[in-house]
């Protein structure tokens, strides 16, 4: 079992992109859930989805509370919102953010670090703040649970259209290819 | 007396064209002697014919066994008691089966005016609005009379009901009644028109356009029908009341399309003072001269308000 | 969402084709409707079910599915618009949830007594007051008596299946009744899972041909009265109408029956299993056992897997069709256990408790068997029945074993 | 529109094989006859009635039976309302105590 927590805000496609995520897992013969938080996803308003995988028959249909990883398509979310709640040691992190990692405050249970400058690209690409499919790409990069081939198949499958589908196809790519890795040497307790 | 020969040649004809057309009710309803919404019932009926489903929500129009009683039935075409709330909703879906099978079957409801004007009136109005192809025709007693006389909305200021009782505070229903067949020219429906089982040659050329309606839009009658036993008047008196309630205008007789717009099928041009008709029935007898103008004047301003709409229709 | 579709490998030659997909408890729902080929389906939106009828919409309207949708003013026309199709002869649909369940409560009550087949899902919902929009049995539960066949649905793919044998179960003429699919608003209705959707002409001949209408009908080829009044204070009135309730129970009944056959031919030709009635998930030399409805148990069995790793002699039995109760398929559940923990999403009132606790208690009577029984209530309102509260939940259940039940329930998610 | 107005057509639960504890259903016609409801009973003057049918148009019972030259009532269903005597324009209706 690998679980993923995303967060988000309102309007930037976390909900979506645990799905997409898990569609994807799916196409490469997983096993895979995705559970939307049950809030009110007013825009801008902080949001979680959660998305678990395996190789077989995933039975429990409840929030992640211990993740194996965590995706934060938005670089401020974490001022208001503990990201790195229960995250289980040597866990990863996939970070939208244009700071260097020195500048980041992680807790010692993070192992691996995927650091995308998500919004300077979003602007590029879409002109708005659509994160949510870049930082799928930068997972895959980060992490390697998933491919970028089988990512693109669920983009291009999706409702996505014309001019919105090419702009995240574009997305996901460069999501991947625009991803600096840092692998942090686990801290040794005394 | 021109008039009434004048009538004698109409009735002779509504005779002659439908009075060989089967009674479609069975010979013998509970409806109370002299039961105006029955003798409505049984022309509309067997004007509407065989081909039809006819719902009828609780109230009088089933109390006289139109849905029948322990296993056996009051009508001859289909018939089904729906609840008092969901007549339109539960008849538009009856109407859109037989339109995807490609069978032409008129959906048909004879409602009292308490289920069409209060709990059922949303499922009037959003039939009404979604277009359905039913004919909906409202049996206006001006309140339950059926289970013993309770205000409806559609009940006249002053009445007395068992609801609005005359004693030393009150005297009879303290608000007017509401207009609910202008309230459906506002739905823009395909046909909205009154009538009166006084005036059956109007009723009877209102019911073949409101059939016609039916299977474009939706159709609204509503017919004024005294009731006897409710409104305290002898059972003989049942057309006569009906009448003068025309004559002095407290019922005016109309119709409405989208594209004629609204126009009086029976203007009344030397109206009777209403107390005329107040008179002639029981449940007014406690109106102080205040309440009566009050009334006069409300028939004067429903009448006011109504020519205003057919002049700008017509304008 | 995405429709992304794989064919999946046919390892059994016999067994239907499918597709996997994934796929979230409310859009499983809609797709199997469209599998099942309603003539008619109302619909009026509400959360946590709005984002079924926006699907089943977008189907009709993409040329996917062959129905007439009545956008009706409010959940009472909802049912309404439908009893009046199903006496014309369609085949009819809707889902709807609290609120929206309490406010078409009339026509709901009547469509069992008319007998007609209508399928509606419940997405259940909590509430009314506090007032809640998240998940909770409450709204099911609180029409439980009202002659409607109800069954709870633990995964999307069991939505999926059951929402399509619902409507098979529904024109049994053994049975004619009205049927809820429940799917747990929140965890089952936005969950998305990996599902394998069956091919429609596999499930048309699963499905054989329509008959909604054949005991009552609204048609001037078959003219009759609908519904007359029936009762009385003499005569034979009231020997009349205890004849139609005394059909209604035994519709019911043999609904049972029926639900059983459905499940199983289900299996044959798709290679879908689920238990009909009730599970029994690792009882067989079970010392204790906890009782799941819905959703919730997919986590319940992780966490009886976990402490039969740890040497615990504990089961687990789900209930899947909650009305008809299934008495005697409980009864054999319960054969061999020594004590019972209840989880119930919602609450009986009256009895301090549990609905489903409540209900267990008479069959452990029929059963002859005094044990000590144990309510529990969570996952009220979104809250999140996880597998470390199952722990607790098995762990209490345990202690039973030592020492008597407590007549008040355990509230899971509640802070004391 | 007469088109409408042809038989309708008779229809029989049992024939059928709807079972009768399913929903409640009818076809037999109500056997009811309100004549005996009546206080006072109809009387045609023959030769007054010129067959106007004013007396039809308003019976709420439909009781009006057309004779070769006049209109009649059936007392088995006439429930002796008064409405035909009341708006009969030749006055050719009388009400008369049952008892008589």
């Amino acid at each position: 079992m690998y679980e993923v927590r995303i967060h988000g805000r309102g309007g930037q496609g976390a909900v979506l992109a645990a799905e997409l995520l898990a569609t994807a897992l799916v196409i490469e013969g997983k096993y895979a859930v995705s559970i939307p938080s049950f809030g009110f996803e007013r825009r801008g308003a902080p949001v979680v989805s959660f998305m678990r995988c395996s190789d077989r028959e995933i039975r429990q249909l409840t929030n992640i509370y211990t993740p194996d990883c965590i995706i934060c398509v938005d670089p401020t979310v974490a001022n208001s919102v503990d990201i790195f709640a229960g995250l289980k040691p040597g866990g990863a992190l996939v970070q939208a953010t244009s700071r260097p990692l020195a500048e980041l405050h992680l807790p010692a249970t993070v192992g691996t670090v995927g650091l995308c400058d998500a919004v300077r690209i979003a602007n590029e690409i879409f002109g708005r703040l659509i994160t949510n499919t870049l930082m799928l790409g930068a997972f895959a990069r980060t992490t390697g649970m998933v491919s970028l081939e089988a990512l693109k198949q669920v983009i291009e499958e999706s409702d996505f259209r014309d001019a919105g589908l090419k702009q995240n196809l574009t997305a996901l790519e460069r999501g991947y290819t625009e991803t600096v890795v840092h692998t942090i040497e686990r801290r040794v307790t005394a | 007396c021109p008039t009434g020969a004048l009538r004698h040649v109409t009735t002779a004809r509504i005779y002659n064209e439908v009075g060989g057309w089967e009674d479609l009710f069975a010979p013998g309803l509970a409806g109370c002697q002299g039961c105006n919404t029955e003798l409505l019932m049984r022309h509309t009926l067997r004007r509407v014919g065989p081909d039809t489903v006819l719902a009828t929500p609780p109230g009088c129009v089933p109390g006289m066994g139109s849905v029948g009683f322990n296993g056996t039935t009051g009508t001859k075409v289909p018939v089904f008691h729906p609840l008092l709330t969901n007549t339109a909703a539960m008849l538009a879906g009856v109407k859109r089966q037989y339109e995807r099978v490609g069978r032409k079957v008129t959906a048909m409801a004879i409602a009292g005016d308490g289920g069409a004007s209060d709990v059922g009136f949303q499922s009037l109005s959003g039939a009404a609005e979604r277009g359905e192809r039913i004919l909906f025709m409202v049996v206006d007693n001006e309140g339950y009379m059926n289970t013993g006389m309770q205000r409806s909305s559609c009940t006249p200021y002053g009445a007395w009901t068992s609801t609005t009782p005359v004693g030393a505070h009150t005297r009879g229903k303290t608000q007017d009644a509401k207009n609910l067949p202008l309230i459906m020219v506002n739905h823009r429906c395909a046909y909205v028109a009154t009538a009166s089982t006084a005036y059956m040659e109007d009723l009877y050329a209102k019911l073949d356009k409101a059939l016609e309606a039916s299977e474009h839009g939706f159709a609204y009658l509503h017919v004024y029908s005294p009731c006897t036993t409710g409104w305290r008047f002898q059972s003989a008196m049942n057309i006569e009341v009906a009448r003068k309630a025309v004559e002095s205008n407290f019922v005016t007789l109309w119709e409405y399309t989208p594209e004629t717009g609204l126009s009086f099928s029976r203007p009344v041009d030397r109206p009777l003072p209403v107390v005329d008709y107040l008179k002639a029935m029981g449940r007014f007898r406690h109106l102080s001269p205040e309440q009566i103008e009050h009334i006069q004047n409300k028939v004067e301003e429903n009448l006011r308000f109504v020519q205003k709409i057919a002049e700008k229709e017509h304008g | 969402m995405s429709t992304t579709t794989i064919d999946t490998p046919n390892t059994d030659a016999a067994r239907a084709t499918t597709k996997a997909m994934l796929c979230e408890g409310n859009e499983a729902a809609a797709l199997a409707v469209a599998l099942a080929r309603p003539d008619m389906v109302a619909v009026y939106p509400i959360t946590p079910q709005t984002s079924l009828v926006e699907k089943l919409a977008s189907l009709i309207a993409e040329g996917r599915m062959d129905a007439d949708i009545v956008d009706a003013e409010g959940e009472h026309s909802v049912l309404s618009v439908l009893q009046g199709g199903a006496l014309a002869g369609a085949r009819t649909y809707t889902a709807t949830c609290g609120p929206g369940l309490a406010f078409m409560f009339e026509p709901y009550l009547r469509t069992s007594g008319m007998r007609l087949p209508l399928v509606m899902t419940i997405v259940t919902r909590d509430g009314i007051t506090p007032q809640s929009v998240w998940g909770g049995h409450q709204d099911a539960m609180t029409v439980r008596e009202s002659g409607w066949i109800q069954m709870y649905c633990e995964t999307v793919q069991e939505v999926l299946d059951t929402t399509v044998m619902a409507f098979k179960l529904a024109e049994h003429h053994d049975v004619m009744l009205p049927v809820n699919v429940c799917l747990d608003g929140n965890y089952l209705s936005y969950g998305a899972s990996r599902i394998e959707l069956p091919e429609q002409a596999e499930v048309d001949a699963f499905m054989g041909a329509k008959d909604v209408n054949w005991h009552v009908a609204l048609d001037p080829q078959r003219p009759m009265a609908v519904d007359p009044l029936t009762g009385g204070s003499g005569g034979n009135g009231p020997e009349t109408f205890a004849r139609y309730r005394r059909g209604q129970c035994r519709g019911m009944q043999s609904a049972l029956r029926v639900i059983t056959e459905i499940h199983e031919e289900w299996g044959q030709r798709f290679g879908h299993h689920f238990a009909p009635l009730v599970e029994e998930y690792r009882l067989d030399d079970a010392e204790y056992a906890i009782m799941t409805l819905g959703s919730m148990t997919g986590a319940a069995k992780d966490a009886i897997d976990e402490a039969r790793a740890a040497g615990e002699k504990v089961g687990l039995i789900k209930i899947k069709t909650f009305s008809p109760f299934p008495v005697a398929a409980l009864k054999h559940a319960l054969r061999s256990v020594r004590a019972l923990g209840v989880v119930d999403r919602s609450v009986a009132f009256r009895w301090n408790c549990g609905p489903m606790f409540q209900e267990t208690l008479g069959v452990l009577y029929r059963l002859g068997r005094h044990i000590p029984a144990q309510s529990f209530i969570g996952g009220l309102a979104g809250a999140d029945l996880t597998t470390a509260i199952f722990h607790r939940v098995i762990d209490e259940t345990r202690a039973l074993l030592t020492r008597p039940a407590s007549d008040e329930p355990v509230w899971l998610n509640a802070k004391d | 529109m007469s088109d409408r107005h042809h038989p309708y057509p008779a229809y029989h639960l049992k024939q059928a094989g709807v079972p009768d504890d399913l929903c409640p259903v009818a076809t037999e016609l109500s056997p009811m006859r309100p004549g005996d409801w009546r206080s006072f009973r109809p009387i045609v003057e023959r030769d007054k009635c010129v067959k106007c049918a004013v007396c039809w148009l308003y019976c709420p019972v439909q009781c009006v039976e057309e004779h070769a030259a006049w209109f009649d009532f059936n007392l088995q269903t006439c429930k002796g309302c008064g409405i035909c005597a009341q708006e009969c324009p030749q006055r050719a209706i009388t009400m008369i105590p049952e008892a008589q």
